[in-house]
């Protein structure tokens, strides 16, 4: 059971991880002598090695973790809280220590947590706040001066969060709800047969991987450049999820559908088909050379760190970073063996990809991306088996507006919809709820729909689908009953 | 045809969905001489996709379950865990419970379902630390969140409570706090459908005089900037494709509020 | 002091005033010995006439209005309730009141009130419904049985509400926030100089005219078979509001502007150009020629019912309906009088529209219904001073995008803005708050902006908008500081 | 200039709007040798529109209103109740109730508003049946509605209060109920802006062949279908107008609601 084995797992070198701060998460490979810089803070992971999944530390002096004692409030001899904020006079003169005082304690190797106790004691105007005020002067200063992580188990929840709320370009601004929405119209789970053409840095991918489960087939069509897995590597996801996991090149879609294709027209551009990592991933090329040497933080990467380990390489079919470093370290023939014997796999795969579609009887499709997927979805579709569901993502409407015309014009769909959801996040705390004060814009738009057998599809669907049919309002009174 | 796996034929038996057109479907039950029937009222899937994806559902989960319902989420949890997983689903109305069971044989999935018919908020879910995951949508979730706490993993797991008021996730939230938990987090999310519609606006008849560049109100470049307007303009009116919001959406179904139990 | 005025007004015969039920309302004029049906119930409103704007009524037998004593809660000793819905099994038999019964008992000329008491007692189950479920089991059978109607005074937030739920159709979907939205956008208020262009039945003319209070000056320009004021008649604006209300027609804009107009080149046309009611308004035409005779409650009518008062008689520049009835009872001489003199009127007027709209002068533009607002923005922007707001709403957010385009192309405006409103409606009941289970879909979309100088504006504001800036973070920071 | 009406000509003392690019813009004094500067946070023009039109007011209004606080509010309704109607706008904070003076005797509408220094939850406004509308922006709203109460005419009135926080709707709710307020009603009103963008989206390249027709995935008017892709198309990509919302937006103000003190 992958379930139930994935939590209480003990983090491991070589391991996938997440760390989090609050609502922050930065996936990282966990290794040893490496610096990692997260949240303003920096420190090495080598302290948390054989520690459970879930544990939060404390980073102490030298940059070390410390697994984190019960987090204590702050004594409520201190928290004496006045009635309301008529006699506060903001003059930015509240609080007696001065940044060097504060830098001093720091330098005197004082903790966080007693930091901020030092602050409350110096701050005149603490006590004359509101409990209410008081409570986010402390968890202000807590934020602050407390550094505090803790390493979770990477899911497609927390790398779908983590992306949007860090490099939503990457992603193509896919809001994780609006994820959550694909996975269930697209019907993902084990045992299926799905075909995924994103270029959301291989994070819908690894969504619909953990889904299935290991069971199942994945075609992954992919542009030019290659499959993009920047994000998929960080699921940590064992070896043997890669074995049934195919992909193969958009260029050679029209003559598979054409019945042109044969493998022997590859050969010659077969570099050009390679997967490799995202080309405009320039985090990739900015990394630095030697494992030892301190990383920048910036808000641009947050995808998986560092190269790849054992468990990934069958899946890493092109990691030509990798192989470049190798090769200095092997002799040049034995590199060259090498290289064919990748080669030969890779082929072996794309030849299994391409009898893969050519059966026509995927379970589904699951479009996402920054390219217009009007064209992909009239030949896609065409692998897709009757009765089944498709998804596609775009980050604007107007594109899936068009898409909805040219599908319903070609027939052998149904249940065409076109939508958006709406996610609100609350704060619940007594006598203060409310939801939160910023919310997200937009999180993209879905056009979803179910394939049928064209010939009967194309006259009765067409049909019923051009009657104007708003949601009937008799359902809804029916549930407004139910709830009020 | 299982409920979690596809097939190719529609076989006596199975559940097909009947598409009676746009945004109305249901499901019924493949049986000769029967008449079809309806089913009762689901949670939405915009709803269940999201708890889902936050309660981190996968081949292999174990999930807890409260109340069963009309038990439309247990399928999805069911298809969802499946091979591997298990769904233990605790249901306080007898009816229903039994109901629940009879569904879940006639779909061929009881192999991965434990349903019991007990008062959650007394009883708990009839396991200890063994769910990765567990769900509830009961009047008062509060009086459950030690059970729920004391069904999850040592190691921990995640917690998702749906109500539809927000009194009930204040006591929740509460509860949650008290029971140690941490990354509480409630959500709201709603669904806007749009119809794709073709729209003709008239253009007004401004009076606009035979020789053209006469108006001092438009510069010469308009005249050729209407041209361009988007989509097809015939006899003083322009057409185009438009995304149509419903008059009516759903509003609410209800608050989901999320949180982890952590490693203790 | 107008407002003041406007509530401790009493009901006189020939005002316009609006019934409402619950959240259910109905304009109508207070006419004598008229039937009017309004949520499934027929009465007579003479009774109302000399009680106090506000007064709620009970519909007695006959159909006579009788002002309603306080409204008396079901005694407490049948609202013994049980603690969940567990043993309750409906087997629709639970009443034992037969739907005979209930008919024989409104016959007898039993009270609604009575009757629903009566339901109560006979229900086999309610004592065993929880309190909220009794709470909702009441509230449905008095909503059924208990004939109560308000007459209060029409207002902006009336009607808009009003049209918005019965007659979406006929304002162009406007939902009543955008509405808001629109008066503040465009910065209505006393003693402006406006320029309307509505096709939504008058509601948005009623409503600048309303937040105008009688100061400023109003034109309205009218599409072929004139203005539309079917809304704006139900506000029962005193006629001195009227007095600063001038039409112009749609097709002289051009000639206008081109200096070419004049009001000699009108004559010949002038039928064409008077102001009438909507001709598309069906309701009219279907309309009993006698006001003595019932007349059908439809969905598909809300606007202001029957005759044109005298006061408003000045406004009504040409409801042909009623001079046609008055041709039959006066002379066929005196007729054609009267005709000329409001021609003159007619075109007195006229004149002094165009007049107004030369001086390019005006505080602002509203724009709001069926025709494509691209040609309209471009033409009568030309009429509006520099540094104002003009307004303009759309169903569908396409046409805006194109206008929007076009405007910053052409220049001359600045602070471009395309936006739309949601709107939640919650249900705050002890320990069951939440946010209503239906909720509008679209309430339309908005195009704002300002005026300014061409010249200076066309290079500043363009490169400036250009730019493109969202939201600045660090204010929204700010916020979730002042408030979490 | 005058904030309740128009000028043609910036003046010594206006309060201009500076324009800084799409969404950003603040009012500035106009003065010689004096800096600009910004204002205080106010509350949001879209809650104001509704605010104004739900409370029926219009020129000759009589209004009450408590907390004065930055007051942007006070000023929008000054604007729409001149020139014949009134605001009594009453301030906890001394500071605050002082600098609204000054800035209505600036801005030239002190003789449409009376300013009290006072808690309005135990002095209430000064007023007695004389309001037509009252509106309430406090912490505990619910101690002041029978001092709203007393404000509004006996005839009856509109009344409003905007909270950030749901349990003080609850309270205030229920103290409306108590007071026998009518059409008590909770709304929540949000802005969602577009961006106008021009978007190309790239066309993929599926190695269409030469001969366009072999490809059974195409059917022949698919060709002709393609030309139609709104907006123009170069070179591989596809160009289109697109209403892009901003990433984030006000996601929360507070929650208005509205009651009608009826007839008596």
């Amino acid at each position: 059971m992958e379930g139930s084995m994935g939590l209480g797992a003990r983090i491991q070198e070589g391991d996938c991880a997440v760390l989090k701060r609050d609502e922050v998460f930065k996936a990282v490979p966990i290794l040893k002598r490496r610096k990692v810089i997260f949240e303003k803070q920096w420190f090495y992971l080598d302290n948390a090695i054989g520690h459970i999944y879930g544990t939060t530390f404390e980073v102490t002096s030298g940059g070390s973790l410390q697994p984190k004692k019960e987090i204590e409030e702050p004594t409520t001899e201190t928290k004496e809280a006045g009635t309301d904020n008529r006699n506060i006079v903001d003059d930015g003169k509240s609080q007696k220590l001065t940044h060097d005082d504060i830098k001093a304690l720091k330098e005197k190797g004082i903790k966080g947590q007693e930091i901020v106790q030092q602050l409350i004691e110096n701050s005149t105007t603490f006590r004359d706040k509101t409990e209410f005020a008081q409570d986010k002067y402390i968890k202000k200063k807590k934020k602050k001066y407390e550094a505090v992580i803790t390493i979770v188990k990477p899911s497609t929840r927390i790398l779908s969060t983590m992306y949007y709320a860090r490099e939503p370009g990457k992603i193509n601004h896919l809001r994780y709800d609006t994820l959550a929405q694909m996975l269930t119209l697209g019907n993902i789970r084990a045992g299926n047969k799905m075909i995924v053409m994103e270029t959301c840095a291989g994070l819908v991918l690894g969504a619909v991987m953990e889904r299935m489960g290991g069971y199942g087939s994945i075609i992954q069509m992919y542009p030019q450049g290659g499959p993009v897995r920047a994000a998929t590597s960080c699921f940590g996801f064992p070896a043997s999820f890669f074995n049934s996991l195919y992909e193969f090149p958009l260029s050679k879609v029209d003559s598979l559908l054409s019945r042109t294709f044969s493998i022997e027209t590859l050969p010659s551009e077969s570099e050009d088909n390679i997967p490799a990592e995202e080309e405009s991933n320039g985090s990739l090329d900015e990394k630095p050379a030697s494992i030892q040497e301190t990383e920048e933080e910036s808000t641009t990467e947050a995808t998986m760190e560092g190269n790849q380990t054992e468990e990934q390489e069958t899946m890493d079919l092109a990691a030509e970073d990798t192989e470049n470093k190798e090769s200095k370290e092997k002799g040049n023939k034995e590199n060259i063996r090498e290289k064919q014997r990748k080669q030969q796999e890779r082929r072996k795969k794309l030849v299994e990809a391409a009898a893969l579609l050519k059966e026509k009887n995927a379970d589904g499709l699951i479009v996402a991306g920054r390219f217009h997927p009007t064209p992909l979805l009239l030949s896609l579709l065409e692998f897709v088996a009757p009765s089944r569901p498709f998804v596609v993502y775009c980050q604007y409407r107007e594109p899936l507006l068009e898409c909805y015309t040219k599908l319903r014009e070609k027939g052998g769909v149904i249940n065409l919809k076109l939508s958006e959801t709406w996610l609100r996040n609350y704060q619940v705390l007594p006598d203060r709820s409310h939801p939160k004060l910023t919310m997200s814009g937009g999180g993209g738009y879905l056009l979803s729909g179910i394939t049928v057998v064209m010939d009967k599809g194309k006259s009765d669907a067409g049909r019923l689908e051009a009657q104007k049919t708003e949601e009937p309002t008799s359902k809804k009174r029916k549930l407004e009953e139910l709830h009020s | 045809m299982s409920f979690v796996e596809y097939g190719d034929t529609i076989q006596e038996g199975d559940t097909a969905i009947v598409f009676l057109g746009h945004e109305s479907m249901f499901p019924v039950k493949v049986q000769h001489g029967s008449k079809t029937q309806t089913k009762t009222q689901i949670l939405y899937s915009t709803d269940i996709s999201l708890i889902t994806m936050m309660l981190e559902l996968k081949p292999g989960s174990i999930v807890c379950e409260s109340g069963t319902g009309s038990g439309s989420l247990s399928h999805a949890i069911i298809r969802t865990v499946a091979p591997t997983g298990h769904l233990y689903t605790v249901e306080f109305h007898q009816q229903r419970a039994e109901k629940a069971m009879e569904e879940f044989r006639e779909h061929k999935v009881e192999h991965l379902v434990t349903v019991k018919n007990q008062d959650v908020c007394k009883n708990g879910f009839g396991v200890s630390n063994m769910a990765d995951a567990v769900f509830l949508d009961i009047p008062s979730p509060w009086e459950a969140i030690g059970h729920a706490k004391s069904a999850l993993k040592v190691e921990g797991g995640r917690f998702c409570s749906f109500s539809p008021c927000i009194e009930q996730v204040q006591r929740t939230c509460l509860a949650l706090e008290e029971h140690g938990f941490t990354e509480i987090n409630t959500l709201e999310i709603l669904l806007r459908v749009y119809n794709v519609r073709t729209i003709s606006l008239q253009i007004p008849d401004l009076g606009k005089a035979a020789e053209d560049n006469s108006n001092p109100g438009f510069d010469s470049s308009n005249q050729a900037n209407q041209g361009v307007m988007c989509g097809s303009q015939q006899q003083g009116t322009a057409q185009f494709k438009s995304g149509v919001p419903l008059r009516e959406m759903v509003g609410h179904t209800g608050y989901l509020t999320f949180a982890t139990k952590s490693l203790s």
